[in-house]
């Protein structure tokens, strides 16, 4: 005879903890609630972004080949080509991991397992600082320093580039990535070091070998989080990206990645013009959709 | 606040009314500036949005606001909504380089081939050996519109390279920085930090536009629906095309109307 | 050779670390240099005006605003998801689709929250540009944060406070309340703290939604400019870096008073249930 | 014996249950009476917690988890009635492992009353005091109520925990190897205190300690690979157990 | 007794460990030879686990604590020498409480000796079945060696933690309560390991079960509040205890 661990006709409740079933079940759909609507969000987001965005190839006949794969984007004259920028968001997003995820980590692990409580008292919060300077700034120190930074240390005709961006990104990751990561290494429960260290391991061997595993889904997230950061970042980015029509071949080409594009024109674009800038964010968005995929596999497969 | 137009906030009792602008970032200085005297003696409410000039044609269009303010002129669609337009003042445009560089004067021709790569070093006329680097405002901004087809030509011929700005003041910024650039500006953001090029022999200042020497120049409009603006707005218009309004525009950096 | 591997390892960790604070103190000390010499009474308490003379007092109170109001509707909703994912939900299909959505939401360019608020709470739901505009569209931005931090904080109370509080025949809601959210506390808190730096530093979703307007709100349905809003058209437009490094300053000190201010609240609350 | 008059508290029958595709329960059938110490031991691994934990219905909050069979406590069908929490007031628990909560020691005995809604700060403070002298360990900790509970030592740890059941008074009390992590005299403490609370309590315990089991208990079930191979008075089982693997198992111990 | 010739590898002089302002062990002095079994005894919370603690300086990851006097091992002051690494290798440690890694049960067992440089796969297969062998749970993992060691039962992962502390082949072996969670069986089978492991490690275990202290050590040292009050041959301990509190304790528990 089987009993379902989950019974649907109450069967005598007592009266006390009637109310308290009550509130059970109330919390429990209010909680659903909260979590469902970052869904509802997202499904009225996309929503909005693909009726402006699929507008222009589906009632004017723009082909959504040539906008993806054309090398041209002059709005006035009619040509819709993004194939530059998604190029340049690609290395831009991809040359700042690479810089930020690694410094961003290494400061966490440091802060979390090496530095002494008082010197990390003093970091953490001024990392959080960081978090919250307003990418605007970030741009403007970008543009004012790194910019003729680059142009003068090598010898550049032009420091708004790639590499700026890169640099500029690569820097704004830092805070979520540190703060984030370094409060899920914190979370490691203290047996799991004392078991490595009892047997006559390194504490960088139990750093590296035993707590940085233990705490890999806070650390995916400070990395999501952090991704999240650099993609979807455009006010510093325009500054010093230097906004250029051009596939990049070099580090110091100047680039023009998919969000600056839609800041820098939204405000002046109309018709056909503003609906290619929606859909230029539904290329971003299939980017970034494709990114979350791809992480979640990746610390899926961590995870066994 | 600003979803209705000033009829709403009208209220019997004599308290202020508000008019809601919203538009072009060139124009919403000048715009600003004019409010603020304006609303020393008027009861009258001036929001004032710098958000670009489409999204201010466009907010004019569905009311969220009841002037939109432009720095280039309508275009067929956006006129066919039955917008009216004000011109309130003109507006020169310069072009700038960073200080060291020794060209000073430059013809309508070889400005052009500069910004269509034609020419791409500062020694072919007569400067450093310099590589040139074009900066130039983003396609849809009323400057770079005015500045093409001034020029004579178009965004398809603009050099592939050239770094795009998003603003009078990036457009300063980057070229004051950088010994290489060249860039285009309103004369309302001359200052030391960059260095103004004359065409023809003839410097950029509102007299010359005047007196028609100098050409680099376009209009600030304001855009209205008919039939939506209120008494308090059209009241606000009056005022800036008045003598005391035009003055204001012309301390500002702008070319009055008259 | 493990000494060597250990030292070199060792090593870069202190480079890292050493590279964050100087990147830190550069840009603070760069925003610092360039905009101390226009800080006065004046500035920060005095009304704007166009000619550039005015102070900024009206964008400090509608940064406030907007950060206040987000926050108020952004954590109760965005910690309660995160307690149904960790605690309430089975895992399955709909909290991957949830988990899904979250981390897509982190995704999004601002610029397109910012259109999307703009068609949204400006124009359909009819709130006009305004501060609750901005607000709401800035829940959204925030949301996944919070929701994401939390779920990591509630991962980390041990599963046998759990079982010691069901055990004692309570409910799962008053062990949330009374045990679990307790012990997650301060890591809920560096959520929020993400989010303030997020809310402040917000820019394009801002201006698309509660535009430009440099006087002081009425209420929360007036139009209105933040700091960041006023530092960015200051760069862009004007071209006036020590302005905007100015209005910099004054942004870091009040993200600094906020985030002072949570970590004494969570100390507060530690030393209630911990100590 | 009696003990034999004594009612029927607890009937298991034919329980079995699984984590996913793993059998860990198989047809247990099991009657304990009131107010007797009922013990369960078994060599590791063979599902002496699992089953422990099916009594308070604590394994719901695994996820996996599929239970078949009856359990049916004072009358009612456990598995069929959906108040657990009417059930976990009257089914307390003890782990194995310390779980005090990270809060002060007197709010941790505290907080299972409380959140029945006794707020009377006199009802409440007496309440506390009862229960960890019931523990034997108020002299311990008498001076430092308002302390953390985490400061503590293991063993200490461990007997606020039994304050903590205790506080709710419940009808039957599950312990799951509670001394495990106490010494001798503390032990002896709560052996005696198990002892007492006999009269008031139904009390099931897994343990190793054999001689525990003979010491304290009235019954005693012998499990091995998830089935009760033997389930009788603890004296024959200690003397005379029926089965071979019973007696090897004893033996094994003190052979 | 033949083992009195046999050399002292671990000399502990005047030890006082305070953590904070706290002092939790009193001038400690204890002597101990090599290749014996040493068992501490003592009521919870009198200081043995911080004892043993120091003698691989584990203390040291807890902040505030404050140590005095000597402890020699192996002719090296271990307070004064700064390779904490070699003294940890040299002198293993298995704690109260289970605390595997998050790995397969193979990594958690070949993790120390990976991370000393041993890669060969053979190698490091011959040592994880020795060592798991070695703690007498080699039959009950052997098909899962590569499944998580968390979702063993609390028995299995203290053999297995015992399995990778052996794992290292050290000379001393600190054991913190290792049987407390284990069945009888299994504690006999760790019983006789740690019996057989005597002929070439030095072991020091604490304990609350007696009669294991009786079975397999050689020495015994019975601490109380921080102090050792009695420290001698095992059957002199609980034959003719000298100290009046040794035989309470010794008798309170068998009284
Ligand atoms: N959450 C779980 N998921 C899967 N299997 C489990 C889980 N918990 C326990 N098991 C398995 O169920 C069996 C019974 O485990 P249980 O913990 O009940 O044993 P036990 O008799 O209490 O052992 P011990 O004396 O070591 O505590 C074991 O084989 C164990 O590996
Ligand atoms: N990290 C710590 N900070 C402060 N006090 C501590 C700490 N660890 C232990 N103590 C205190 O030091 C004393 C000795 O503790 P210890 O854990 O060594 O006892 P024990 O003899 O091992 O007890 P048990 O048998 O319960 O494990 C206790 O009073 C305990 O409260
Ligand atoms: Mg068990
Ligand atoms: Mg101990
Ligand atoms: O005036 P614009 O900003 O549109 O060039």
């Amino acid at each position: 005879m089987s009993i379902p661990t989950t019974n649907k006709q109450a069967v005598e409740i007592g009266k006390a903890n009637k109310r308290k079933y009550m509130l059970e079940r109330v919390s429990q759909r209010v909680f659903l609630f909260c979590a469902l609507l970052s869904v509802i969000t997202l499904l009225l987001i996309i929503g909005f972004v693909f009726y402006k965005g699929a507008h222009p190839f589906v009632a004017e006949g723009y082909s959504f080949i040539d906008f993806i794969f054309g090398s041209d984007w002059v709005p006035s004259e009619d040509k819709f080509g993004i194939f530059p920028m998604i190029v340049a968001s690609i290395y831009a997003t991809v040359g700042a991991l690479i810089i930020g995820v690694p410094i961003g980590l290494f400061t966490a692990i440091f802060l979390a397992e090496i530095a002494s409580e008082r010197l990390a008292k003093i970091i953490s919060p001024a990392v959080q600082l960081l978090a919250g300077i307003p990418s605007v700034l970030y741009g403007v120190f970008g543009l004012a320093i790194i910019v003729p930074f680059l142009q003068d240390t090598f010898g550049l005709v032009k420091g708004q580039s790639l590499i700026a961006v890169i640099l500029v990104l690569a820097i704004m990751m830092l805070p979520t990535i540190v703060t984030v990561a370094e409060t899920a290494i914190r979370a490691v429960p203290q047996t799991y070091r004392e078991g490595s260290l009892a047997l006559g391991v390194s504490q960088i061997g139990t750093i590296f070998k035993v707590v940085v595993p233990a705490a890999k889904s806070g650390i995916m997230t400070a990395i999501v989080l952090g991704l999240g950061r650099a993609i979807g970042e455009t006010m510093a980015v325009i500054l010093v990206a230097g906004n250029s029509l051009i596939v990049p071949t070099s580090l110091t080409d100047s680039v023009r990645p998919l969000t600056t594009n839609i800041a820098l024109e939204m405000g002046y674009a109309f018709g056909t013009h503003q609906e290619m800038l929606f859909a230029t964010g539904i290329v971003l968005f299939s980017f970034i959709l494709i990114l979350n995929f791809v992480l979640a596999k990746i610390s899926a497969k961590g995870g066994n | 606040a600003c979803t209705s137009n000033s009829n709403d906030k009208q209220t019997s009792d004599g308290s202020s009314a508000t008019v809601s602008i919203s538009g072009s970032t060139s124009v919403g200085p000048l715009a600003e500036k004019l409010a603020a005297k304006y609303t020393e003696e008027e009861n009258t409410n001036i929001e004032i949005n710098q958000i670009g000039s489409s999204a201010g044609i466009t907010n004019a269009i569905s009311g969220v606001s009841e002037i939109g303010m432009s720095s280039r002129d309508l275009k067929e669609e956006e006129r066919a909504n039955g917008l009216n337009e004000v011109v309130i003042a003109y507006d020169g445009i310069v072009v700038v380089t960073h200080p060291s560089n020794k060209v000073k004067d430059l013809t309508m021709e070889q400005i052009k081939q500069i910004f269509t790569g034609e020419v791409t070093n500062w020694n072919e006329l007569g400067g450093d050996d310099l590589e040139i680097v074009v900066v130039s405002r983003e396609d849809g901004s009323g400057s770079r519109d005015a500045f093409q087809e001034i020029v004579e030509y178009s965004s398809g011929e603009l050099i592939r390279n050239s770094i795009i700005a998003s603003g009078n003041g990036n457009i300063k910024t980057t070229v004051a920085n950088n010994k290489h650039a060249v860039g285009f500006i309103s004369f309302e953001y001359i200052d030391d930090s960059i260095s103004t090029i004359d065409i023809n022999g003839v410097e950029a200042t509102a007299e010359n536009v005047l007196q028609e020497k100098y050409s680099l120049a376009r209009p600030f409009l304001f855009v209205y629906k008919e039939g939506q603006l209120t008494d308090a707005g059209q009241r606000f218009i009056d005022f800036i095309l008045s003598e005391d309004g035009q003055l204001i525009a012309a301390e500002a950096g702008a070319i009055p109307v008259k | 050779m493990r000494h060597f591997k250990d030292n070199l390892l060792r090593g870069l960790l202190w480079l890292s670390a050493f590279l964050s604070v100087a990147v830190l103190v550069m840009i603070v000390g760069f925003i610092f240099y360039k905009g101390i010499g226009l800080i006065s009474f004046d500035f920060i308490f005095g009304d704007y005006s166009p000619t550039g003379d005015g102070g900024i007092w009206p964008m400090i109170v509608t940064t406030i605003y907007t950060v206040l109001i987000s926050l108020v509707i952004a954590t109760p909703i965005g910690i309660l998801a995160a307690v149904y994912l960790q605690e309430y939900a089975k895992q399955g299909r709909l909290v991957r689709l949830i988990r899904f959505a979250t981390e897509s939401l982190t995704g999004i360019p601002s610029i397109i929250y910012g259109l999307f608020g703009a068609v949204f709470f400006v124009t359909t739901l009819k709130l006009g540009m305004s501060i609750l505009a901005a607000s709401l569209t800035l829940t959204i931005i925030v949301l996944p944060v919070i929701i994401r931090t939390t779920e990591e904080a509630l991962k980390t109370v041990p599963g046998s406070y759990r079982e010691g509080s069901l055990a004692l025949g309570t409910t799962k809601l008053q062990t949330l309340y009374k045990v679990i959210l307790p012990s997650s506390m301060p890591g809920i808190l560096s959520g929020i703290i993400l989010s303030v730096g997020r809310i402040v530093g917000e820019s394009a979703a801002i201006f698309l939604t509660a535009g430009t307007v440099a006087a002081m709100p009425d209420s929360i349905l007036s139009s209105a400019r933040t700091l960041t809003v006023h530092s960015y058209l200051v760069t862009q437009e004007s071209g006036d870096i020590e302005l905007a490094a100015a209005v910099g300053i004054v942004l870091i000190v009040l993200i600094l008073v906020i985030n002072l201010s949570a970590t004494y609240i969570s100390k507060k609350f530690n030393k209630s249930t911990n100590k | 014996m009696e003990q034999r008059k004594k009612e029927t508290i607890i009937n298991v029958r034919d329980l079995n249950l699984y984590y996913g595709d793993k059998q860990a329960l198989f047809g247990v059938d099991l009657v304990i009476q009131e107010k007797e110490v009922t013990a369960l031991i078994g060599p590791s691994g063979c599902g002496k917690s699992t089953f422990l934990r099916t009594l308070n219905r604590m394994n719901d909050l695994i996820d996996g988890v599929k239970i078949t069979g009856d359990i049916v406590i004072d009358h009612e069908n456990i598995y069929k009635s959906n108040d657990v929490i009417k059930l976990r007031t009257k089914v307390g628990m003890v782990f194995q492992k310390p779980n005090l909560f990270p809060m002060s020691i007197y709010d941790n005995v505290a907080y299972g009353p409380r959140m029945q809604g006794i707020k009377n700060k006199k009802d409440l403070n007496i309440i506390v005091e009862e229960s960890l002298r019931g523990a034997a360990i108020w002299d311990e900790v008498k001076d430092r109520l308002k302390t953390s509970a985490l400061g503590l030592s293991g063993g200490q740890q461990q007997r606020v925990c039994i304050a903590r059941a205790i506080a709710m008074k419940p009808d039957i009390i599950l312990m799951d190897e509670p001394t495990s992590a106490l010494d001798p005299i503390s032990t002896l403490k709560v052996e005696e205190l198990i002892t007492n609370m006999k009269e008031d309590y139904t009390i099931v315990i897994v343990t190793h300690n054999m001689q525990q089991a003979a010491r304290i208990s009235d019954k005693t079930a012998f499990f091995l690979n998830g089935e009760v191979v033997e389930y009788d008075d603890t004296d024959n089982i200690f003397s005379t157990p029926q089965d071979k693997r019973t007696e090897d198992y004893i033996t094994g111990r003190f052979g």
